[in-house]
Parts: C-alpha cells; structure tokens; sequence
C-alpha cells in the first residue's frame, strides 16, 4: 500500500479531486468523505472506475454518504471512522484533499 | 508503536471540524498513541474561550476539551495565527484562552511532524 | 395555483425584493445556514425574499438527507416553515440537478425547476442579490 | 439620490477584504451616500479589538475606522456571526469590541437593502 | 443596461465563474476582479468572446490583473475602482461571485 | 549540478522529510503565506522539506507578479530565501502550467517542471504531506 487520499470537497464545485486522481499511484486508496461523497455521481468517478489496469481502492465514509443521500456504487467499500483510523496505518502516508 | 499527530485548519463552527473531532476520538478509542493536535489557520480559533455556539449545535470545543482531559490529549494552537484571529496571546493567565489549550509557536508542528508515524490534516 | 399564488406571481414582474442564491452543499460549511437566517429576516419583517438553488446549492434541497448521522442539527427542516414567512418563490437551476444526477425530490413544496435562462430571468426579477 | 449599501464576509486579515475597502473608499471620495456597511459571516471578525497584524501587513481595520471617522459610515457587525466567532457582545462597555463597530441584528441588513439604491457584497 | 457581475475567484479551481456566464443576459457587463482576473486566460472566456450574438462587456480591473502579471486581451476593457463605482449605479444590480 | 544538488538527490531515494503542496493563487487568501511560514520553520529546524505547486498554487512561481500594486504585502519576495534554509526542491506541476497558458518563466530559480506521474512521484518520496 502507498498513499491514502482523503477527498472532502465536492468535484463539481472545485478541481480537489481532479488534482488528487492526477497524482494517483496504482497502489493508492482514496477515502470520500465530507462533501467528497458527491463524487460518487461525478464524470471524474466513472473514468476511475473504469480504468482497466486499477488496483486502487475506493471507500466511502457510510454516515457521511447516507447523510446526504447519495447512493453509493457497487465498486466503492463503505467503511466506518474506525475503519479510516485502520487505513492510516496500513497506508504509508495520507494527504487530505480539501 | 503507532502515533499520530494530528492538523485542523478548520474553525469550531465548521462542520468539517466534527469529522476532525470524529476521527481523533476513534483513534484514540482504538489505542493509538495521539501525540498531539495542531490548530493551525481557522483551526487557532478553537482556543478562543469567548466563542458562543448555540447551545442545540455541536459543541467542539468543550468536546476537544473533553478528549484533552480523558487522554492528557495536547491541543496547541498557533500563536500567529491566533492573533491575526483575535486572540490575545501575550498574557499570562489570559482569560480569553480556553485552558485546555497550549499556546504553540510552529516549531511544535515540527516537532509533531518528525515524531509521529502518521501526519493527517483535516 | 392558489390566488395568493398568482399575486406573488404579478408582483416578480415588478423588480423588486432580494434574491438569495444559495451556492454551497449544504453540510460542510455554514453558508446555507447564514443564507437561511438572512432570509427568515427578511420574511419576517414582510420583505420579498425569493431563494436561488445553483450549483452544489441543488442539494440542499433533496430529500432524505438525515444530518443527525454526522452530528450536525438539520438547520433544512427549517425550509418547511417558508410558507409561514410567505417565502414562496423558490427556484432551482435545472441543469445543476442534471450535472449531479439528481432527480427532482425534494424536501419541501413548491419548488420551481428552472432551465438557465428562465433561472436567469427570475433572478433578474429582483432589485438586489446576495450570494451565499 | 445614489445610496449605496455594502455587505462584506471576508474577514479582516483575507486580501480580498482590501478590495471591498478601496471600493467603498472610492465610492465615499466620489460622492456616493454609502449607507452602511454590513459585516456578516467572516466578516463580523473585524469588530473584534483584539486582532493583531504584523505592522507591515496593511491594517484593515484601522482603515475602516478611518472611513467611519471621516464620513461617519456606519459599520454594523452581525452578532450571531461575532458571536460564534468569539466576540463577546452581551456586556455594555465591550473591551472586546472595536468602538468603531456597531452589534446589529440581521434585521439592520435588512434596513439597509430595502433603503440602498444598490446593494453590493464582498 | 441590466445586471453588473462582479467575478472574483479563479475559473481553474471553482465553478463561480461557469455559474455566472449560466444566467448571464446580453445587457450584462462583466468585471474580472481580484482571482477573477485569471480567467482571461480560461477556455471559458474564449467562448464567451467568441458568442456570436453578444452584446456583453467584459471588463477588468487593471491593477488586479497587473499584480498577478497577467496579459490581458484587446476584447476586454481596462477599468479602475472609480469605473467600477460607477458601474454599479448604471446597471439595475450587482451580483457577485465569490 | 553541484555536489550539494547530488547529496540531496540521494536523500530522495529514502522516505523523508515533509511535503507541502500548494494549491491555492496568492494574491486572495493567507494560504500562500501560511504554507511559506510552515516551510521556512522546517527549513530552520533543518528538517528536509520539499515544496510542489499544482493548480492555482502554479501562480505562486509566476515571473513579474507585484503584490504592491493590490496593496499586498508581497511574501513571495521571501521564496528567494529557499536557498538559504537549504529548501532545495521545488515542483510545479506541468499539467497546472500548460492549463493556465503560463510559460515556465518563474520568480526563482531551480524549480523543476515535472509531468502528472513524476510530480506524483516526487510527492511518494515523502514521509508526510501538508496541503494548503
């Protein structure tokens, strides 16, 4: 595992996420987050997702979506606070998109 | 062992600042060894005692309070950015400085960085 | 269409009365809120206030959020008391819903899906406007 | 007549603040009735007398002071927006607050618009 | 004249300036102000001069673009704060973007 | 390149040392300054840190800037200091440039230009990582 990225602001608003997937490495995780779970719905996510040769992992904060309603996808693993203090450490580092 | 320190940039009244607030507390909760929180930029405004939120909204200050105490949790604010917010810094025994914090230069955010395993920002 | 309708509908062909354009999501920051009390003011004091959805603002506006599972107090249930302030010309921007595949439920009545331009001619209905 | 009301939410130490000050500034040398200025969300923390900017910075709100001495413009600051961001305005004789500031409700905003021949915000 | 739109943020980072041109009339006049002055450089601001029809003006404030050494374009006009004070009194309104 | 350039170079192949990424322009916000402030105290507790510009953060470097002209204090004045707190290496994102239509024409000097994977790249060098 390589780096974790929290993404917390909305990609339809600013470019947070868009700079975050143009440092992404194949080993990465990302974590949305706050109003990071918006993105779900974006252009950005599909191209992501469909990304033949990813091995990156994609969470959402489950309260965090669930809050505003966002339905999630089949490709992103809903995780917990806990979960996000678990990937800390087993990531080598974090950068926070915000 | 795991460490963690820990930077907010967001002010109390910021929602953001409860997932900040969340995220510590679990890590916590879990074991790991907190060393420190740095309030940074809007973040400084957390150790402002006279701040009023209305009673019915989250409450994050007395709640960063709350983790101070239970885990000796260290709160430092930054000096700079406290007095371009309103802070007054220069007194002993000020009162406009909720106790829970620690008044910090930015050598202490060095000191945080090169000692812990795992630097977040929030 | 109510007749009380129709009158707040003769009085937007006039310019007058604020215009509030509410442009942020609303959980992460306090701008929905601050755009909330400055139109409550202003319906209280039986001022015009018409309010603006665009960009993330739309999501304001959908229905089943639930802020309490990120310990946030839902300042949103507080639309509903709009009808009371006589806040009745509410308007969202069509192609922001569209952009975040959102479909049109909302939270409270009455709200006007607008394209672009009819969103823009509302706007200019009013005599100022505020940005939040 | 041309009446001019003024929102401003940008707090003093954000450069963006100095723009909103060189207009009004410009608008009062040119002869424009500025009604008020209104100081609302960040913006409410240029009441707060305690602020400190380095020297070499440019001092917002002694020149707000300045644009309130010279033409009398009256500057309202919002107090639930003070409020949350530590400015406490429940005592008479306020230290904390700069004298230069007067704690309005939203209510005065709502004065100033239905008065101003334009309403411009920052 | 119908509405003054006062663009203050950067188009490269937000989507302020992409929500102004949505309701933006032919009467209106635009002034690119503070981070607003980095949108003469947008592909957004391409398209608006290139707008067939238009009857808008686009103005921006000199020192703003000055400051942040950026070359302006023959299509936009040079004001000052006082140019600006008056625009605000021959337009119906102010709407800014921020 | 001199002897020193190299000593820095081979540190790089270890995980060390604090990256701060700047994305925001810097004449409207205390997000330039602060992240200046951040970097210079790590350079005087002679702690490698590493400074990468990506976004709007791109106009922090720019040639013939005049903070004055807005009445700013200019700190960008004070990256010419880099040197002297041993802040030796400076990234700016390609992609962020050619975006923005600026040519690499910067305020000082030994920035290195790199493409989205090798500014990515730079940035995995690093044990932590700030962003302002």
């Amino acid at each position: 595992m390589s780096t974790l990225h929290l993404v917390r602001k909305s990609a339809f608003t600013t470019n947070d996420f868009a700079q975050c997937l143009s440092v992404l490495d194949q080993q990465d995780s990302i974590v949305l987050m706050d109003d990071g779970c918006y993105n779900l719905k974006h252009p950005l996510m599909d191209s992501l997702i469909k990304r033949a040769d990813s091995t990156i992992t994609i969470n959402v904060i489950t309260n965090h979506a669930q809050a505003r309603a966002i339905e999630t996808l089949a490709e992103v693993k809903h995780i917990e606070m806990v979960d996000l203090v678990e990937l800390t450490f087993t990531h080598k580092k974090v950068i926070t998109w915000q | 062992m795991k460490t963690l320190a820990v930077v907010v940039t967001t002010p109390p009244y910021s929602h953001l600042t409860i997932t900040a607030l969340t995220y510590v507390e679990t890590a916590l909760a879990a074991g790991i060894k907190v060393i420190g929180v740095f309030f940074y930029q809007d973040g400084a405004m957390h150790a402002n005692e006279n701040i009023s939120i209305a009673s019915d909204e989250y409450q994050a200050i007395a709640h960063w309070q709350r983790l101070n105490q239970q885990y000796q949790l260290p709160l430092h604010i930054c000096i700079t950015a406290a007095e371009m917010r309103g802070i007054a810094c220069d007194s002993i025994d000020n009162e406009q400085i909720n106790q829970a914090f620690t008044v910090s230069g930015l050598g202490e955010l060095v000191e945080l960085t090169t000692k812990a395993t795992r630097l977040v920002q929030f | 269409m109510t007749s009380s309708d129709q009158q707040v509908d003769s009085n937007l062909s006039q310019e007058n009365g604020l215009a509030i354009i509410n442009s942020k999501a609303p959980f992460s920051s306090n701008y929905g809120k601050d755009a909330l009390d400055v139109a409550l003011i202003f319906g209280s004091f039986e001022q015009k206030v018409s309010l603006f959805f665009q960009g993330d603002g739309v999501y304001q506006l959908i229905a089943n959020q639930d802020a309490s599972l990120v310990s946030i107090k839902d300042y949103l249930k507080t639309f509903s008391a709009f009808e009371f302030y006589d806040i009745e010309d509410i308007y969202v921007c069509q192609q922001s819903l569209v952009n975040r595949q959102l479909d049109e439920a909302f939270h409270i009545n009455d709200v006007q899906v607008l394209a672009s331009v009819e969103f823009g001619k509302a706007l200019n209905r009013h005599q100022h406007v505020l940005r939040f």
